[in-house]
């Protein structure tokens, strides 16, 4: 019998090693599985990179993990926002290493892996001071870059609710990154808000199926 | 001199917005236009991560800190709206399907060029976001900022300093003192805002304005 | 107001023009606008080019543009099914086109040409006769074979529901290619077995967002 | 020469496939598999038309014209399946997520090799669906497929004269006569059916096999 559902959040991230590239879903604050990057802290990985939009505010989730010096580098879209205190004085301090990615390049290299190309042109970024060094190719008169599939090792999500085989469904914008980082990693780890019975997920409205999901874990972690 | 507050900003920006448009609005004061939709016009918004048909800010008290914009302020969902991953959301903006890209500036340039991601700083970390996909995908790009800094330096500038987001991909720019089209013959001001006279507003702008009366006289 | 509900189905496919590019969602039958084709035949439309999985069986859809000689091209990979008489028919008398490409690539090349992309590189077919011509790369030891955006001047879906403002739903396994072939046409046309109240279709389970969709036919067809 | 019936290769078939399992079914003879899962284990379907998780083919009279796999008959769903479209559906394959790919073969060579697309025909047209797609992303790769054509030509041979659909992509195939693993040796029949002799099987074989007691020798 398939059953995803792990009792122990120890359980479930301790697949994470040192030097891994770990997915973190998220905008901001909305999608991200807190939970389960508190975990990784008493897990102890560190020299990580982190594959996320923003690179944390506060003393939370990735921001943490900055300020413990667990993280090697971090490939995002938007690394400084209000708060994100501890990125701005690890990159000051030379301590950590920045990928700046666009946004939707960066969504769609995660999409390339989880789909198993092998890399694409976009128009997006072409002249920028972010294409430096990147083919390019005029294609129909329009300059493109090229651009490589990007996958991790391990993929921490937010979900909404959670079946034993692993389906998903999000919260809103909650949603964001985390299904395509579903397909992108080699394990995928889950912190849903709620467990429900197989059957219980209309097949039309999973967002993630659960051939992508490894393991899931149920939080406390109330979402509205 | 007189200056828009930023709602002001945004809501005559807003005012420019078509009926039926889809509207991308950006990090920064362009998530403010979503709350200055004139009432009788239907306008879906978009946001870059993964929403359409939002509405305005919630009333205080019925925040839900998953509904979220570009900005990671609190939204709230009109009938008709949907919600989906950042790779479906991207699509949407580079492959063409957004009508009217709304995006801060750090310096909008004479030809339209805008740079909105770097200071070319060593210490001071720069941040692209999505800008880069909508200057390619949306069909127009409007660019709403302060129209200086602070300490007086401008931000409409005849070239940037500060690294490219795009190239020549402006064609509006809203501030608190003026509305101004980027025209092939340069930047022609189509209203002049806050009770401002043109040359005062000239001053406090590093590229050459053309007044609005110059617009008038060119069309007749 | 916006409002993609068109009353006339005649006046819903009226932009196609001769020598137009079209997609055609669906699966064997499932998933397909038999109204809008059936309209597309007292239309008049010519010498078009016909994006599909398959090429039609029996009397009806592209097999019967086929018939009536209608089409000049067929996109798709899966031409021959039990009862596609006329597609064999044109075929062996070489009286249409037929571009062979695998389904997988056919679905990446429609996304990618809704999706802004120029263009991408996949595993598929490297070194059979299907990518005999193309350009090709070998990535991290793997062969790629390099394919274009494949986009369309009008794409006829069948989806399950639809509000005013063109958002779509799908039914089982009806979805297929509806929901992709609508980000990559000029102009989308959807014929819905119901339309609904708008805010009656839950903003999670939007599968087609009324972005893409330009013109929406409500039909007396059962589904089910 | 006793035979299978396809029901029978496909059970067969099915018996091989572990508890667990996400394994797509190609159309023709591969979709009867999923009607012959063993009751003690739990394996999910994928249908490259958009469909995990689905089940057996639903009793007369309770068709559903819109849920088919990729054989076009009407299948049933299991509580935890799930429906997705076309580029998503391919994106697992491709992306390497399913365990295991079953195809039909027009041939399948010594060394693993595949054809299942063309005949080469001028007038007879080509049609390659997912196969493609399966041969590059799938795990393994399971063929099933008469031993020989009506007419007694071998479909297990030396070397294809079809265009191929990948190169050393399959590494067992379920006949009608046999279980065969493709191994870096040659064509190791695993297990005779039918109550066939390993002459027999050999003799409608275009390439060489290993009998079954060759393994065991080599093994112990």
């Amino acid at each position: 019998m398939i059953n995803r559902i792990r009792d122990s959040i120890a359980e479930a991230i301790a697949c994470v090693a040192d030097g891994d590239t770990l997915m973190c879903g998220g905008f901001g604050s909305s999608g991200v599985a807190f939970n389960l990057m508190d975990a990784l802290l008493d897990h102890g990985a560190r020299d990580l990179t982190i594959v996320a939009n923003n690179a944390g505010v506060g003393e939370t989730g990735i921001a943490r993990l900055l300020a413990e010096n667990r993280v090697a580098k971090v490939i995002c879209s938007y690394p400084r926002s209000p708060g994100s205190v501890w990125f701005e004085r690890r990159y000051e301090e030379n301590a950590i290493e920045l990928e700046l990615v666009p946004q939707g390049t960066l969504a769609e290299r995660i999409r390339a892996a989880g789909a198993g190309l092998g890399g694409f042109y976009t128009p997006t970024g072409y002249g920028t001071a972010l294409a430096e060094g990147k083919r390019t190719e005029i294609i129909d008169g329009v300059g493109h870059v090229f651009e490589t599939p990007l996958s991790a090792d391990v993929a921490l999500l937010k979900a909404e609710r959670a079946d034993r085989w692993g389906n998903l469904v999000y919260y809103k914008t909650a949603r964001n990154f985390n299904p395509i980082m579903a397909t992108a990693a080699r394990t995928v780890i889950a912190e849903v808000s709620a467990v429900v019975a197989l059957g219980d997920i209309d097949p039309e409205q999973v967002v993630t199926p659960g051939i992508f999901v490894d393991h899931v874990i149920e939080t406390e972690q109330a979402v509205a | 001199m007189n200056r828009l507050t930023p709602e002001q900003v945004a809501a005559r920006c807003a005012a420019d917005i078509p009926d039926g448009a889809y509207v991308n609005l950006g990090i920064g004061m362009p998530t403010e236009v979503a709350n200055h939709v004139p009432a009788d016009r239907e306008v879906i918004y978009h946001s870059e991560n993964g929403v359409l048909g939002f509405g305005a800010a919630p009333a205080p008290g019925e925040e839900d800190p998953q509904l979220i914009n570009a900005s990671k302020q609190h939204i709230t969902m009109r009938p008709g709206g949907s919600f989906f991953h950042h790779a479906d959301s991207f699509g949407m903006m580079r492959g063409g399907h957004i009508d009217i890209s709304v995006l801060g500036a750090y310096q909008v340039a004479a030809n339209g060029d805008l740079a909105n991601w770097s200071t070319g700083s060593e210490t001071y970390p720069p941040a692209v976001g999505g800008a880069m996909d909508l200057v390619v995908g949306a069909k127009q790009l409007f660019a709403i900022t302060r129209h200086t800094l602070k300490d007086g330096t401008p931000k409409i500038v005849e070239r940037c300093s500060y690294p490219l987001t795009g190239a020549g991909v402006v064609s509006r720019i809203y501030t608190d003192l003026a509305v101004i089209a980027v025209t092939d013959a340069g930047l022609q001001v189509i209203e002049l805002l806050a009770g401002n006279d043109f040359d005062t507003v000239q001053n406090v702008t590093d590229a050459p304005l053309m007044a609005p009366d110059t617009a008038r006289r060119a069309q007749g």
